[in-house]
């Protein structure tokens, strides 16, 4: 049995729905399979300016999960326009360019500058990216400031505009539905959750700049809980990302409301983990007759506030 | 597989890998996914240093059974699976013309530079090795040296000998004598930071391989940054994964 | 060497930090060891009225954690003051009682009864329980909500008061600063945080309720990091909550800043966790030359910003 | 411990723990630890009736190796540990006076009603029972059985005889020729129906052991709730693992 597994993200339609999510990719990854086998390639969060990143230790395990506190750093978008962006287009699948700004001023002119350079599918704005500095605020805490950033960037460029949201606001509906008003065409649910991990030999944090972001296996049911509730409360297609290691945990994510997913730190732990998603995925609607991958997408939503294809 | 302990705080791991040996080089290394036979371990991967590189198409690791990942590790036995990505890394150089070496290492730092003692030897290149240890049981001198004929001297915390000031005084004379066209070092922050002194000194090249928690081993994530002075002077977060683990030995910076 | 495991709680000295997080303990827990070995007992949440929970499955596991939907099921308050307390009042140990109302009003009413009521030591708040009609929604989501239930429930009883927070906040500190300034004298971090599973075979989630609260050692960096987050935001003590397994989870917990712990899940996996992170913490403080079990708060905490006692 | 397959899907676990067995009563159950010797296993623990209670000591599970629990027992071997709270829960009565009870059970709902069959037999009343079943291979008869001299019917549902109708028939045959004083059931939903039906028109008391999934098994946590018709009419959430796992079968409600 042949089974569909192009999905349709706003004005894109991708090939299947395994993409990499930003931050946990790099061309570097070509060395461990053919990389336009994913739906999407999407880059690490880009930011106007050089920027050093956070301190040392950058990284932390748990038992089931990961600690980060890269800090975005990057040699601008100068240098990724210049440097980058050749590389990225040896490859065939669509490029999704991950923008992180400090300013809505910034974010709008960075945005400009990338809907002038060809080559990019779609900008995925990383308004979500916790601010160590601010005790882990970021434009998608709050609906109103989310809802600026992306109105700016609406404006500042015709390309598809996909929005990555953080799960540490209080309130994901609200702010789903405000940059789905602002124009966000497709919302990426969601960015790492603040954690913190202290070695008890020493007394001291584990990462270096004291909190980090949460992700992989012990994060997935917060992420599947956003997916969840996002998918009630706008129309627009949801990427699903968080703790997905298999194509156990991509179904779970589709049920859930997502039209795609993003696999992030399950590429450390196995180079090859999007392929085998891929596969598994496809393996699973064979074992199920399912002919359409969008047949998945919000099977497990409450009944009535779904407009949604269901079994 | 091949796995052994090695002394009381060190185990050895070989596996047959005639593909994977066959493209490694002196002073890379491999991401080991470190679950025992049943599947327990951490979650993340470990970075290990190539130990050696064996003509037989095998792979060998040293490690110093320290956490989670190498405990796992050592548990593992002939008939287990090992997960591994690599060879990753710059390695060391050799530049043609070179005679003489000297390294220097501490504890499980001589993991990573034994390769660069059995290539050396291959070129006929003479190896002057100072080997720092806890005491006389944890030195390894022979996972060190394997066939390369390096000649050794041993310094130990036990007796004193590895005190900063005496290694400088053995590595004075050293370098009366032996003339090293290069340096090379791994293990220590003391150690790497009087080697880079010396040698500034006496204007030798050398190299260090530098160490650094990692996420993704492969360049993506930017976990495993250190700060390397560049050439024009400026400092700039370096990826030991990727621009390292070897650097030079006066662009690295003390840790 | 001896420990001093003795802390200070606002008005409370108990003789040691370990206690039980609400809804995960009952009289029945004597079956596996002496209760009053426990710095307090704290009850499960009491409502004023009769309430019949959630649906079923309320249960459901992950990797490393628990997601659950009770719906504080209970027969009310006459009922406990009636038939509860004669059994809690076998033990010596301070009782904590738990209270949770739908109304700032109903809260008042029933802390009100409870100050008459002999032998209960303080009032455990949860101003956190999430909703679950009202998509998660609890009084401790927002600093002003948060604060009216706490200044409500400082007038209606003089009697200790603690206030149990909420992980689904999108800022821990506002609403730890409001619940202080409001007369919370001790904090608890933190209830459990939303989450969701689903059954890809059925294509349902696992709990009956849909979603559910997240509990376990999945969520013990983020319940680290909002103790974390709170202990830089108040001066009041703190009590942390989340994934606390075993002594070195405790004691993370006090370097990040609580000055006592609360064992929840753990009690299902083994009963008798509680007397044995208590050992635990003895034989850390032992190996470490620590005499007072005080002398680990905030450890781990940014130097500027505590004032709290450091190594 | 001792730890055999039975058939295809059943496991059969026996642990010596002299104390607990002589504690523990008919209907009653334990929470195990499901990890096996590498401590692999899901992260809550798994109810279990008690399926056997020997006379020597041992306490005996009967596992359906269903999912991650069960099948991280079923790895359990001879010398390993196992880690079990109980016995925990109400068992199934037999008041004094009673000859004859009936038993009506379908899968693995027959480990939780063997030991009522011991029991029973132990008291000189006389049991029949009726055991249903995918198919023969499935039935497990003599681990129903044990030494009570049980009488027993076996229906499948490879053959039809499973279906309702049929174990309605039969069951009324039974009822005429057997005469129970208190019939008894567990582990199929369409069963406890028929079976509750039955015993209203007959007018004969009885029990059913329920299932529900679980948190602590300690009756803290309000996990594992079944609606259960009281006494007086009114239909309450009663815990499995407290008030249960045995219920009056015409109080419990079909799930
Ligand atoms: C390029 C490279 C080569 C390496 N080669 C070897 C080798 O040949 N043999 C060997 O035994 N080890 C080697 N290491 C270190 C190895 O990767 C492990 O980190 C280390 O053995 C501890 O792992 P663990 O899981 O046993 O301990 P863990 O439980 O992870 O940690 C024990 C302690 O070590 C610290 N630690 C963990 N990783 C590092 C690190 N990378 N650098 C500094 N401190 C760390 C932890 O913070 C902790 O305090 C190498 C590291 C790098 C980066
Ligand atoms: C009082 C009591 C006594 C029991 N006695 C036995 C026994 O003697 N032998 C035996 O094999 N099993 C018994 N069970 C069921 C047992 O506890 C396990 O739940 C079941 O075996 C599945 O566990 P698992 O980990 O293998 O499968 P899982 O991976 O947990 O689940 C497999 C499937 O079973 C469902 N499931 C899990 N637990 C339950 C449950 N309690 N009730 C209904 N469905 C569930 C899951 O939702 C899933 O769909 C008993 C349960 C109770 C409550
Ligand atoms: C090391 C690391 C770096 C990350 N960098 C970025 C980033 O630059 N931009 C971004 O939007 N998200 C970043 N993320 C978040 C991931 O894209 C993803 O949202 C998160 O890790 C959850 O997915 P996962 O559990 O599959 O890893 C990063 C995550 C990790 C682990
Ligand atoms: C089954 C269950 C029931 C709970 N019921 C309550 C409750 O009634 N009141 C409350 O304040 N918290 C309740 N909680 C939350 C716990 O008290 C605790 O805050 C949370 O589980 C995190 O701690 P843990 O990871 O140690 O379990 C409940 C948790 C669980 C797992
Ligand atoms: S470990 Fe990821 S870039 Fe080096
Ligand atoms: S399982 Fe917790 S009350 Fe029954």
């Amino acid at each position: 049995m042949v089974v569909d597994l192009s999905v349709r993200l706003g004005r894109l339609t991708l090939a299947n729905p395994i993409m990499p999510a930003s931050g946990t990719f790099g061309p570097e990854l070509a060395q461990a399979f053919d990389l336009d086998r994913l739906g999407a390639l999407v880059t690490k969060s880009i930011t106007p300016e050089f920027r050093e990143g956070n301190a040392l230790p950058r990284v932390a395990e748990t038992e089931n999960g990961l600690l980060n506190s890269i800090g975005i750093p990057g040699k601008g978008l100068d240098h990724f326009i210049e440097h980058g962006m050749p590389e990225w287009r040896r490859f065939a699948a669509p490029l999704v360019v991950s923008l992180s700004a400090p300013t809505v001023a910034e974010f709008a002119r960075a945005a400009a500058r990338l809907a002038r350079t060809p080559g990019i599918a779609a900008i995925e704005a990383n308004i979500s990216c916790p601010n160590l500095e601010e005790d882990g605020r970021a434009f998608a805490m709050l609906p109103k400031t989310a809802a600026a950033a992306v109105a700016a960037l609406r404006r500042a460029s015709s390309l598809p505009l996909w929005v990555k949201l953080s799960p540490n606001t209080g309130d994901i509906a609200a702010v789903a539905r405000a940059c789905e008003a602002a124009g966000a065409e497709v919302l990426v649910v969601a960015n790492t959750i603040l954690g913190l991990a202290i070695d008890i030999e020493t007394g001291r944090p584990k990462l270096g700049a004291g909190m980090g972001g949460f992700s992989g296996p012990a994060f997935k049911p917060i992420a599947l809980r956003l997916v969840w509730q996002c998918a009630q409360a706008v129309r627009i297609p949801i990427i699903g990302v968080g703790g997905i290691m298999n194509a156990a945990d991509a179904v779970e994510s589709l049920m859930a409301g997502a039209s795609a997913v993003q696999v992030g730190t399950a590429s450390f732990i196995h180079p090859v983990a999007m392929p085998q998603v891929l596969e598994g995925l496809e393996e699973f609607c064979q074992r199920k007759g399912i002919t359409r991958i969008g047949d998945l997408v919000g099977v497990a939503l409450p009944r009535q506030v779904t407009g949604m294809a269901a079994e | 597989m091949e796995s052994a302990a090695v002394g009381r705080r060190y185990h050895r791991l070989e596996v047959a890998a005639p593909d994977l040996a066959a493209r490694t080089r002196p002073g890379q290394f491999y991401h080991l996914l470190c679950r025992d036979a049943a599947g327990n371990g951490p979650f993340l991967r470990r970075p290990m240093s190539v130990w050696r590189i064996g003509a037989e198409g095998r792979l060998g690791f040293l490690l110093h059974v320290k956490g989670l990942g190498t405990s796992a590790l050592a548990r593992l036995r002939a008939g287990d699976q090992l997960s591994l990505v690599g060879p990753l890394g710059q390695g060391f150089t050799l530049r043609p013309g070179w005679r003489r070496i000297l390294i220097l290492a501490r504890g499980v730092g001589l993991a990573t530079l034994a390769p660069l003692t059995e290539a050396a030897a291959a070129r006929g290149i003479a190896v002057q090795a100072v080997l720092s240890a806890r005491a006389p049981e944890d030195l390894m001198a022979a996972e060190f040296a394997g066939g390369s004929g390096a000649i050794i001297d041993a310094v130990y915390d036990t007796d004193g000998t590895s005190e900063p000031p005496a290694v400088e005084a053995l590595l004075r004379r050293r370098f009366a004598t032996a003339r090293p066209d290069a340096v090379f070092t791994c293990g220590s922050n003391r150690l790497f930071q009087l080697l880079q002194r010396l040698a500034a000194e006496y204007d030798i090249p050398g190299e260090v391989a530098l160490e650094q928690q990692m996420g993704c081993g492969l360049g993506m994530c930017f976990c495993c940054v250190r700060p390397i002075r560049l050439a024009d002077g400026s400092v700039a977060q370096q990826r030991v994964c990727t621009e390292g683990p070897v650097f030079d030995l006066q662009q690295a910076l003390a840790w």
